[in-house]
């Protein structure tokens, strides 16, 4: 059963130095940003991140590796127009990138939540990425290992909860959501509403709530709780 | 020593409530079939106990009589069941990779044999004519945080299934965290097996008929 | 885009003799019997059938079985106490048994849909089903690599589909239908209903329409699709 | 000799219209950033082209403007796009899965760099000082059943992207299957590179300024 934080600063407020941090969204879909700004204010520091990107503009993420408070990311997509925090940094060789092709990042992510000890795939074989990995030859096809991203917390963006923690999320805001909030020992999830346990449609329940460790209500500028999936 | 000794062998049903109430507030759980099932009718509400069945479930409610069998609603034993608010459903994937990835709290299971290093064995007779079939077994067995036995402690021979090393083929290898028998609570420590409580016998007594070295547990 | 056949006899009719065949359901729950029956009725032959069962009593997949028109089955638990056409076709030697257990068939069935080419599971390790298996140990635990099951045909029985082939599933008999779908070549399914594409709720559909391929309306005695996931 | 020899070299949008024209009714089909997204504008409803975006969803519709931009609903370029009906959402773990399980029948993609055997390089210049970003453009080049690529023959310097090998770090190796460029398209086949029509030139002016044998792709 899911703990309910009265603030984005009391949910995230466990978070140690050295800690590894999933934070869901891609670009500002699903991104939790009101749980990236209580993390900045509440101080940790020495953190591995994973997220696709490393940071847009002078907010969230982007804010805590200008702080430094970002030890080493694990990302997709790390340079963009407006990554210039994230660059400076690189640059200055005061972050450590991991940088993974997206499908192997989010299979990755899922291994870990699944119990999966370590996967092949077809993905990055062959390419400067993977040099040095193990590799193995499958029906006539080069493919690499992958082990599983396990994480500390993840911080997460959805639509809606019950108090049983089952969640719902609103359009391709979804993208890393429900993996990560299996990989991590435990998942911090602000989400626009909290509805009563029973109002979710069971058969539409995206993340079941036994990957919900904390949930905190964010009043959002996304479309209300009652557009999508709520029964009652 | 430090081990309760109580003053009667438990019945089936005194077992069942026992584990029930050793099961914390909160807990995602899984009954396997037999034995273990009657647990459910033990849990307390105020316990907060969510139940999750291997077929694509959690928030699994008590079997369904009558008008309320539905015929998609069933449980891992074939079982028509119910739905409590706050379910969630999802598929056989979904499922066995929250067993798979530690996310359960607890697992009851039925064995055959159990050693004392928390071997289990609880799919194959090993007999040659038998047709094997395993089921979610393993996958349970491995899964889970803790790993609760629930098992008589004596085979009809007399002979005892907390064994030394099992002779059963096994269903999962130092999973078995406890054991829970009409006689006795086991846990199984990097120490050793050590006994919890009895329940009409002593330790003394056990250790005559069990070939483990057995400790009393500390008091809870 | 799903062909949308006028009978299940049309559905399964290019099923061809020794096709692996994946069939959902645990137990009657999305158990596609008038899939089944109609493949019985087709005549394929040396068919390799995965099912979580072998057959339960005189109906669907113990007929094939009793027919020996299965070659092998992958399935987790084939004894039952009404399996007696598999029982018997096993103790003559004319049915080969590959017994998985029942988590590593649905990750096995995942991974070929998701073009993963093996993978190390703890579930299995140390038993005699994975004796002889290449085996690891990761981070202190002993894992044995699994591979995917890639089939040339599912027959799944799903709630409702859209015309773009769309799913979603009722309750329990959701199981291996969505992995089912995404791993074989060619997906067959039995629908209670069908309607019109944008009817289904995009937030709410388990399996997109890219992974059938036949659509058939079978009337079921399942309650009507109006009850779930259907917004108008 | 078979190939098409036509009038003029094709411009930007002409050059997508033929991308578009060749895709087969009832494919799913992702378009990558930049040029690819072109050839959005020439499918034709009758067409029934489902489009895919990796960060989530099937059945993607055009950019939105204006109040139909939705924060929560973008595309892999991270634009406000539109849902169409038969539209479907899932997480990225499906959604890589779907791609890498070779379930999209066509990728569109941009390139640096093409090889003869159709190694892909589209992701890193190799610059020594340039920051590494790869995104989803090892997946796309690994996953779909046919990956075609977009891209001007010639660099800037007048050398030609189609190489014997690639000199960029690679995307994927033996992925893609046809290059459209401004002046020809190519399909990159067991048996070597057939050029299947020219714009403005022809295979031998091409086969002056290509390091690849060039033949002659039978008619259509």
């Amino acid at each position: 059963m899911p703990t309910i934080a009265p603030s984005a600063a009391e949910a995230v407020a466990g978070i140690r130095d050295n800690s590894t941090v999933l934070i869901g969204g891609f670009g500002n879909a699903g991104q939790p940003m009101e749980l990236i700004n209580a993390l900045l204010d509440g101080g940790a520091t020495g953190l591995t991140v994973v997220n696709n990107n490393a940071g847009q503009g002078d907010a969230g993420l982007a804010l805590l590796i200008k702080e430094r408070r970002v030890r080493k990311i694990i990302c997709s997509f790390p340079r963009q127009s407006d990554s210039w925090h994230f660059d400076a940094a690189y640059r200055a060789g005061e972050i450590e990138l991991e940088l993974v092709p997206q499908g192997n990042l989010a299979e990755r992510i899922r291994a870990a939540g699944a119990g999966i000890g370590g996967f092949f795939t077809p993905t990055g074989y062959g390419t400067m990425l993977t040099e040095g990995r193990e590799t193995r030859i499958i029906d006539g096809r080069g493919h690499v290992y992958e082990t599983p991203i396990h994480a500390d917390y993840a911080l997460i963006k959805a639509l809606t909860a019950d108090r049983a923690g089952n969640l719902i999320y609103r359009k391709t805001a979804r993208n890393f959501g429900p993996i990560m909030a299996a990989a991590a020992k435990a998942s911090i999830v602000q989400v626009g509403s909290i509805v009563a346990t029973g109002e979710l449609d069971p058969e539409n329940v995206v993340t079941p709530g036994i990957y919900v460790t904390t949930i905190v209500q964010i009043n959002a500028t996304t479309p209300a709780a009652a557009e999508h999936g709520v029964t009652q | 020593m430090n081990t309760q000794e109580k003053g009667a062998r438990l019945g089936r049903d005194e077992l069942a409530a026992l584990v029930a109430s050793d099961i914390k507030a909160g807990s995602y759980v899984n009954l396997g079939i037999g034995q273990p099932t009657l647990v459910s009718n033990y849990l307390r509400p105020e316990q907060s106990v969510t139940l999750h069945t291997e077929n694509g479930m959690l928030g699994m409610g008590p079997e369904a009589h009558g008008d309320d069998i539905d015929e998609d609603l069933i449980n891992a034993g074939k079982i028509p069941v119910t739905e409590l608010p706050g379910a969630s459903y999802f598929h056989h994937a979904d499922s066995f990779a929250m067993m798979r990835g530690g996310h359960l709290d607890v697992c009851v299971l039925g064995a055959f044999q159990v050693s004392a290093t928390g071997d289990l064995a609880n799919w194959h007779t090993g007999a040659p004519d038998a047709i094997p079939a395993v089921g979610g077994a393993m996958d349970l067995a491995t899964g889970a945080k803790e790993v609760y036995v629930m098992m008589s402690l004596f085979a009809k021979d007399g002979s005892s299934k907390l064994v030394e090393a099992c002779t059963y083929p096994l269903t999962g290898v130092g999973c078995v965290t406890r054991i829970y028998t009409n006689d006795a609570v086991f846990l199984i420590t990097a120490d050793g097996v050590r006994v919890r409580e009895t329940f009409g016998t002593t330790l003394a007594e056990l250790q005559q008929r069990i070939p483990v070295p057995l400790q009393a547990a500390p008091l809870r």
